[in-house]
């Protein structure tokens, strides 16, 4: 049993006020959430400062313009930030974070981070063709029957960790009735701390871990599913050159991924770059060769950089331009490279990165 | 320090452009330099322009930096209001008495704040702005002149010419920098080599009636016109008549002078040339013309600059003989052109554009030095075909428009080649 | 390391003190991160501000100074040497300008205290991102090279020649002397060209120190003030090019005449008796002053500012030789009648005049003229002009001496591209200022002299070349170690991707490319720092030491807050 | 490079002009005229195309010289091969006019060496938009031979629709199709390279070209009339700091069009560097000024700021907005701007390799238009 807010009002609405008394009461000086920007109702993530800008703030808007741990670690790359700020995420998106600051590119001191039972959110290109307004409906209507809804992104649908581990506020969306009421769970005595003198009844709730167990299965039959049908497609090198054959080296992928966090890629650098006589030793053996080079190269290079940290946002597929199914093969391979050193990204800060620690008796099983 | 070569110095005369060259490379050489200039400021003739042509560079933007580097240079020994009084040795070893007025100012403590001009009660036509402005008898020459310092003019200042007790300029002073109880001083200088860049004077168009100077309103001679375009002059730039009202026609006359001095000055058509510039962006719709007898603008990139000036529509009349006299509230300008035919202008103001000619005080300083003058009064080189900057006299050098008339790049050629010598010798 | 930084505010007497109210700038920048102390003196540049400035470094162990007074041109040097002194790395100081950008421009004193914070923000954070710059040094080599063996490069090595500097000589030709060998005489004096040379080629060849290279002609110069690697071919032979180092180069390779051809209204090669100026002087010299046919001309005309109106510039020289033409005339044909057409007599300078009035004395007339056609007619050439008054007029000569414009000579392209300097007006090489700097040029350690650098006669040829000497002598000092510039660009050689645009914007040649690596790479000592390459490269892989994009943008942010 | 083009060689079509194209280039390769030819092929999963270097000449069968869809622009492909070098082998390249135009301006820029490359173009009908055709690989196909028969190009991409440059000449060789008798094509020498290389293939040049010229100076010119309306239509949709905002506010940073864009050759992109990531309180300050900070932020900086850098090698070829995730019309915006800014230095990018890039020509008297109205 945790201490809880109870709202009767949206999701939305309600994490809203606690944010409108958090800026009012100069318990943070910023927050960071998803805010409509226009009048047409696009929606971005926004650093909001002034209490009166809420009233555009959609926090639950199911729509990842781009991942947020990139812009946390924008925010806190060149030191960390020197007033409190608080940050609404997506589970995803706060273990990508972590995983940047365990590389350097981001700091936790002085931001709280308030998460959610993440019910999915909607492909980009529903956002570029504004047909996730008509749709929104009948996405409350599956998160109450928890239910899994097609339309969508398929790292939603096959997504096993909803629930966030350093949320310091969670926000319950899975089996609730989030149109009409909202709870926000205190995890944290710094939460506690924040909300002190909140005129909003809090109560002691229970975050019903059985319900999301059985919601879990669903999802995890929905990703086999997924994994089975990228698996035909990328049976061997020539099942790789059918599935990347069409991508134009334009690296958006690379942009979007949280992960991916190099100044200069080394794909871009001269080392991929080859002199004419490579070209021609090249075409003395095969006669013919793709121009420019390294498309495949590419992206398995990225997958060896990326899967010991890829929470699976599906921020590499919302991007492509030639719809390649990305985020099933990078979560899917990513999630068998954690498996090896049993290591879930973003689990905790503490955590070393598999990567940076040293065992003497490990890897056993490729010995043979 | 072993017994330092005290003859390894060199004085340098006159601190305008020619001077200020020399200065700066002979202390980069390492030697140390004693320059002696007899006004209270450096820059010369230089400073008194406002832009110099063919590429119409704002003259102080120019001069500004190097004066500085004078002020500023710890080899440069800045000595002004002095002269040379007496010279005797040889070179290598000459021993030279220098005259310095006082300045009845601190130079280290001023820093050039002007509070204590306004209190003088006294007020006078100031030489630099060729009589057109008005300074105080403790005053500086121009704004952003350097030293920016002022000096107290004793002839003038009531203190020092009727014995009066008035203090005003002291009491203004926040920095106790006004020192009447300075006295005039003889310095004595242990120096190897001279260099005379003592610069030039424009011919006085009183000499010659014909030009009306003096007598006719709104008559003008270059240096006078130039003060008069000049930012920081006594009219803040504005081309204005005696009645403050802008001209509508200008004759600008080329020459002025030149048969009296028997030579070409070399750079009159220039800065003639340069004068429609200064008219047309002043006043666009002026209507000016040009009365020359030889266009001469020899280098290659003076005639663009003639180009340049011919596209303002500005009539170029070769004219002879020429008559000013005061007509009505206009100027008659009268003049006969090729095979004499007389003809006659009317304008609201004429600019004579005078020769150069030795400074009047020239012939003094060079029988100081022991140098011979040519006989139109220029220090004069031992051999013309050879080098323009030896004087027969060993280990004195000239430079500059002391030498002849010149404009600004070869006086600045003459400096550095002077130091040539000086360096190739020692 | 722990950064402390130490913040003095000068009063300037009345200037600042009276308009911005100082204890309200200590108040505001006392409290900033890094800053350990923010204090106000009477007049910091006076020898006591000075000595308590110097003071206040060591005692407060400051290891960065802010001051806010006057203008950094008055005492930015000032305060620098005080920071050296005291032992701190002079660049680890930025000074704001309180005085003229402030104090003496804003009327009203809340809004000039506000101002003098703000600037004294922005210099206090700025300061945090400056970096320690180290002077460099670098050995001078005192030798010299000179091209062109003419009057301008004879004098210039007799002058610098000594033993601890040796000069190299390089001559197109196979003999020194240039074009003054075939002048009988010189104006305005009419001595003998010969006196004025020969003497000099003598003292070269005696002159142990001096090194001549006849037909020869230099190939590649590469380097910089102090080290500028040479190497001269011998044009006549085949062997390997002689190859030497030196610490400055003279370009004195004069310049060549206006072909007439190129007029053809002139009837230059197409009548016979039409001759050059330099064809005049030979014969002249040669003492055959006589007609093709052999007989003594009766009627000469000489006609000036032949080709001045291509050329776009009067050539100085002209008119002066031509009056002396006259004279030569006279001399070897006593009843000579000759008539000169001119447009504008340009004889400047305190003895021209003097020469032009002994001239006219003697049979001349002198005709002001334009549009000047010569045909043959019979025998004799006929000249038919307008004159002054446009009235079309003719007269018939036995021989016409034209007066062509001084142009660059042939090789002028090539030498600027191997010194890498660049060509001014007129085809001549440009000097770095008009006024202030007429024989140096962009690239330091290269000097233009003599009619190389435009169209002058003997005497200013000769000032020309000792300035050169002046120069020289001054900043290649045998022993002494030139400073080159401290606050230079630097280009990444991982961000540049070689396209080259900060090469054709370098105005001192100070970039080269590496052909292998495919990026540009900067010369620190020739680099001036003046900062067009990081403006025009794209990818921001260029940057200036002491004014890098962290250094101005911390500033900025501070000053617009 | 540009030769004055009046007179060409003529082709007899066998089937169809494809094949004989893929013909003459086998006829170059077998008398050795070039030792490799870069042309267009069908990506085994048939969805896509992609530039690819052929040495064995049985492959150039499976190539297209024109395919449907431009999904790498080819002057990055010749420049991945030359920018180190110009390397030993003589290589066709079978481009378009806009990407023969983007190898041009890329060789000014230092990135391609063209001296053993001899660039082919042929008379370009427009390409389909890529997202729609990667979606129904085989409806595209049949749209694309559908449009070239009927001469349409409402199905192209909007910048291909108002492209009047589709049948500019500034490679070596161009393959004129517009005009060309039944059954035969033109093959047009704009360079030396190209005189040699009909010489000996022993192709003579007999034909007059005039009524190719006369096709091409329609089309263009009905062409250049639909781009100025376009244009005029579009400045006023995107015209002015309102709309500007509005019409980006759907970008989400990523960049594909600077990646994917010939002319933006930088290793790292200033917008990518360390000049633009700034501390934590820059961003709340500028939050606070307006009560909140869109994250992430400086988008509009980057668009301006890219547009300022390649506004003037722009050749309109439309990668950027192919790209683009959110459909936002980027290149016919960016190509509204080049027209205007390349006519203000009268310069037309990639036209003459000879021409010199404005930013690095100095001229004493320009832009005085601007000094007055400053």
């Amino acid at each position: 049993m945790t201490k809880a807010i109870v709202i009767n009002k949206t999701a939305d609405q309600g994490l809203t006020e606690v944010l409108k008394f958090l800026l009012e009461n100069n318990r943070v000086k910023g927050v960071f959430t998803l805010k409509k920007i226009n009048k047409e109702g696009d929606v971005s993530y926004s650093l909001i400062t002034n209490a009166d800008d809420l009233k555009d703030s959609v926090p639950f808007y199911p729509l990842m313009p781009v991942n947020a741990a990139k812009i946390l670690s924008r925010f806190t790359l060149k030191g960390p930030s020197n007033v409190p700020i608080v940050a609404v995420l997506k589970p995803c998106e706060l273990r990508a974070f972590i995983e940047l600051v365990k590389r350097e590119q981001g700091s936790l001191e002085n931001l709280f981070f308030i998460s959610s039972t993440c019910a999915g959110v909607f492909p980009l290109e529903m956002a570029k063709e504004r047909s996730i307004g008509k749709n929104l409906s009948k996405y409350f209507e599956k998160i109450k029957k928890l239910e899994i809804l097609d339309d969508l992104r398929p790292v939603c649908r096959s997504c096993e960790e909803f629930v966030p581990y350093n949320a310091d506020m969670t926000v319950k969306l899975i089996g609730e009735n989030i149109d009409k009421k909202s709870i926000i769970f205190l995890n944290t005595k710094k939460a506690e701390k924040l909300v002190e003198g909140i005129k909003l009844d809090v109560s002691e709730k229970d975050l019903d871990k059985k319900t999301l167990d059985n919601f879990k299965s669903k999802r995890a039959e929905e990703k086999k599913k997924i994994f089975a049908d990228i698996d035909n497609k990328t049976n061997g090198i020539d099942g790789l050159i059918d599935l990347f054959g069409r991508c134009i080296g334009c690296h958006a992928c690379r942009e979007a991924c949280p992960i991916c966090y190099c100044k200069l890629c080394e794909f871009d650098s001269s080392d991929c770059e080859y002199k004419p006589s490579n070209y021609e030793i090249e075409l003395r053996k095969r006669g013919g060769l793709r121009v420019p080079p390294g498309t495949v190269y590419y992206h398995l290079g990225r997958l060896d950089h990326v899967s010991i940290s890829c929470v699976g946002c599906g921020a590499c597929e919302d991007v492509c331009p030639v719809d390649i199914p990305l985020s099933a093969i990078f979560k899917k391979i990513g999630e068998s490279v954690q498996k090896v050193f049993d290591y879930i990204p973003g689990r905790a800060p503490k955590e070393d990165l598999p990567i940076t620690t040293f065992e003497k008796e490990e890897l056993k099983e490729f010995e043979e | 320090m072993e017994e330092e070569n005290l003859y390894n110095n060199v004085l340098v005369i006159g601190a305008g452009i020619a001077g200020i060259e020399a200065s700066l490379l002979l202390s980069k050489a390492g030697r140390k330099v004693h320059l002696v200039e007899k006004t209270s400021y450096t820059g010369g003739s230089a400073i008194k322009f406002e832009e110099v042509f063919s590429n119409m560079e704002c003259s102080t933007c120019m001069v500004a930096p190097i004066q500085q580097e004078v002020l500023q240079d710890k080899n440069i020994n800045l000595l002004t209001l002095a002269e040379v009084k007496e010279l005797n040795g040889s070179e290598g070893k000459f021993n030279v008495k220098i005259r310095k007025k006082a300045r009845y100012v601190d130079m280290n403590n001023c820093i050039g704040c002007s509070a204590c001009f306004d209190p003088c009660p006294v007020s006078l036509d100031n030489e630099f702005e060729e009589g057109l402005g008005e300074r105080k008898a403790i005053y500086i020459p121009c704004a952003g002149a350097l030293p920016n310092v002022p000096m107290i003019d004793t002839e003038n200042c009531l203190r020092f010419k009727d014995k009066k007790d008035c203090k005003a300029c002291q009491d203004a002073c926040m920095f106790e920098a006004i020192d009447f109880g300075q006295k005039d001083e003889e310095i004595e200088l242990k120096v190897g080599a001279i260099i005379a860049a003592s610069g030039f004077e424009i011919f006085d168009p009183k000499e010659d009636t014909r030009y009306g100077y003096g007598k006719v309103d709104d008559v003008y001679t270059s240096f006078e016109f130039e003060r008069l375009y000049a930012s920081n002059g006594p009219t803040e730039g504005k081309i204005v008549l005696k009645n403050g009202k802008p001209p509508k026609s200008v004759a600008i006359i080329h020459c002025v002078g030149r048969d009296k001095k028997g030579y070409c000055s070399s750079v009159c058509c220039l800065y003639s040339l340069k004068f429609n510039h200064y008219l047309k962006s002043k006043i666009p719709d002026i209507k000016i013309s040009e009365l020359y007898t030889d266009l001469c603008i020899p280098g290659k990139s003076h005639q663009k600059f003639y180009e340049e000036m011919k596209e303002k529509k500005v009539d170029m009349i070769r004219a002879e003989d020429i008559d000013i006299k005061k007509q009505g509230q206009k100027i008659a300008v009268s003049y006969n052109n090729g095979n004499n035919k007389k003809d006659n202008l009317s304008v609201d103001m004429v600019v004579l554009s005078t020769a150069i000619q030795p400074r009047t005080d020239a012939s003094k300083l060079a029988k100081t030095l022991g140098i011979p003058l040519d006989e139109y009064g220029f220090f004069t080189e031992e051999k013309p075909d050879f080098s323009s900057v030896v004087t027969s006299k060993p280990g004195i050098f000239i430079a500059g428009c002391a030498q002849g008339p010149k404009n600004i790049q070869d006086s600045v050629s003459q400096a550095s080649a002077a130091v040539g010598k000086i360096l190739a010798s020692s | 390391m722990e950064r402390k930084i130490g913040v003095y505010i000068c009063e300037c007497g009345p200037n600042i003190s009276e308009k911005i109210d100082i204890d309200k700038v200590i108040d505001a920048v006392s409290k900033l991160d890094d800053v350990s102390v923010a204090k106000r003196y009477k007049l910091l540049c006076s020898e006591e501000g000075k000595k308590y400035l110097l003071d206040e470094i060591k005692k407060q162990g400051l290891t960065h100074l802010v001051v806010s007074a006057c203008s950094p041109r008055d005492h930015e040097k000032t305060f620098m040497e005080i920071c050296e002194k005291a032992g701190i790395n002079p660049y680890l100081f930025q000074m704001a300008n309180i005085r003229e950008h402030c104090a003496w421009i804003t009327e009203n004193k809340d809004e000039a205290t506000k101002k003098a914070i703000r600037m004294t923000k922005a210099a206090i954070r700025r300061v945090r991102y400056h970096s320690s710059l180290k002077k460099k040094e670098i050995e001078g080599n005192p030798d010299v090279l000179v091209i062109g063996g003419g009057i301008a490069g004879i004098e210039a090595s007799l002058q610098l020649a000594d033993s601890d500097r040796k000069i190299y000589l390089v001559e197109k030709e196979s003999s020194l002397g240039g074009l003054i060998n075939n002048f009988e005489k010189t104006y305005p004096n009419m001595v003998p060209g010969s006196d004025i040379i020969k003497q000099r080629i003598e003292d070269i060849k005696k002159n142990e120190n001096i090194k001549v290279y006849t037909d020869s002609e230099v190939e590649e110069i590469i380097g910089f003030l102090g080290n500028f690697e040479v190497k001269v071919k011998k044009v006549t032979e085949e062997n390997e090019p002689a190859e030497f180092n030196v610490g400055a180069v003279v370009l004195a390779t004069g310049s060549s005449v206006f072909d007439p051809e190129k007029t053809p209204q002139y009837g230059y090669k197409k009548l016979d008796n039409v001759i050059t100026s330099l064809e005049f002087e030979e014969m002249n010299k040669s003492g055959k002053l006589s007609l093709a046919n052999g007989e003594k001309p009766k009627t000469v005309a000489i006609v000036h500012c032949v080709g001045r109106e291509k050329v776009g510039y009067c050539s100085d020289i002209c008119c002066m030789y031509s009056l002396k033409f006259v004279r030569y005339l006279h001399d070897k044909i006593p009843n000579v009648k000759v008539s000169n057409f001119y447009s504008d007599l340009c004889i400047p300078g305190k003895t021209h005049q003097k020469f032009y009035e002994q001239t006219i004395e003697k049979n001349v007339d002198l005709i002001r003229s334009t549009d000047i056609n010569i045909e043959k007619k019979a025998n004799k050439i006929s000249i038919t002009y307008n004159d002054e008054n446009k009235n079309k007029k003719n007269l018939s000569v036995d021989m016409v001496i034209l007066s062509p414009a001084v142009i660059p000579n042939s090789d002028t392209k090539k030498l600027a591209g191997i010194t890498s300097i660049s060509q001014g007006d007129g085809g001549f090489f440009a000097e770095e200022h008009e006024k202030l700097g007429p024989i140096s040029t962009t690239t330091e350690g290269i000097y233009i002299v003599g009619s190389a650098q435009g169209p002058k006669d003997i005497s200013s040829t000769i000032i020309q070349a000792e300035a050169a000497t002046g120069k020289i002598l001054t900043s290649l000092i045998p022993g002494k170690k030139i400073e080159p510039e401290i606050k230079v660009s630097h280009i990444s050689e991982s961000l540049c991707i070689g396209c080259k645009t900060c090469l054709s914007v370098c105005s001192y040649g100070a970039i080269t490319f590496d052909e292998t690596k495919k990026v540009s790479v900067v010369n620190e000592v020739i680099c001036r720092g003046c900062g067009n390459c990081v403006a025009a490269c794209p990818s921001g892989a260029a940057s200036i030491k002491h004014f890098t994009f962290d250094q101005l943008y911390q500033e900025l942010v501070e000053a617009v807050q | 490079m540009n030769k004055p083009k009046n007179k060409a060689a003529v082709v007899k079509v066998k089937n169809d002009i494809e094949k004989s194209v893929l013909d003459f280039l086998k006829k170059g390769m077998d008398n050795e005229i070039f030792d490799a030819v870069l042309i267009p092929m069908k990506v085994p999963a048939g969805d896509s195309f992609a530039y690819v270097l052929i040495k064995d000449k049985s492959l150039l069968k499976d190539a297209s010289y024109l395919p449907p869809v431009m999904p790498v622009q080819g002057a990055n492909a010749v420049s991945s091969i030359t920018r180190l070098g110009k390397g030993k082998m003589k290589i066709a390249a079978v481009l378009r006019p806009c990407e023969t135009r983007a190898t041009v301006e890329l060789t000014k820029l230092g990135q391609t060496d063209l001296e053993n490359i001899i660039l082919i173009s042929m008379d370009c009908p427009g390409v389909l938009p890529l997202s729609d055709f990667v979606k129904d690989p085989k409806k595209g196909m049949k749209l694309f031979d559908e449009s070239i028969q009927k001469g349409e190009d409402k199905s192209m991409r909007p910048v291909c629709q108002i492209c009047d440059k589709s049948s500019m000449v500034s490679g070596d060789i161009h393959i004129g199709t517009l005009g060309a008798k039944k059954d035969t094509f033109f093959v047009i020498s704009n360079s030396n390279k190209g005189d040699e290389i009909l010489s000996k293939l022993k192709i003579s040049k007999k034909e007059d070209l005039d009524n190719w010229q006369s096709k091409v100076k329609n089309i263009s010119e009905e062409k250049l009339k639909k781009r100025k309306n376009a244009h005029k239509t579009l400045k006023s949709k995107v015209g002015g700091l309102d709309n500007l905002l509005d019409t980006f506010s759907q970008c989400i940073n990523c960049h594909n069009c600077m990646r994917v864009c010939p002319v933006c050759y930088c290793r790292l992109c200033y917008f990518d560097s360390d000049k633009v990531k700034h501390p934590s309180d820059d961003y709340l300050m500028r939050a606070e000024k307006t009560g909140s900070l869109r994250c992430p932020s400086d988008i509009t900086l980057f668009q301006m700021g890219r547009m300022m850098h390649m506004s003037l090698s722009c050749v309109s070829c439309g990668m950027c907005e192919d790209a683009c995730p959110m459909d936002i019309p980027v290149a016919q915006i960016f190509s509204m701007v080049a027209d205007e800014t390349q006519d203000l230095f009268d310069y037309v990018s990639g036209r003459d390799i000879e021409e010199p890039l404005p930013f690095v020509s100095y001229k004493e008297k320009e832009l005085e238009e601007m000094e007055d109205a400053a």
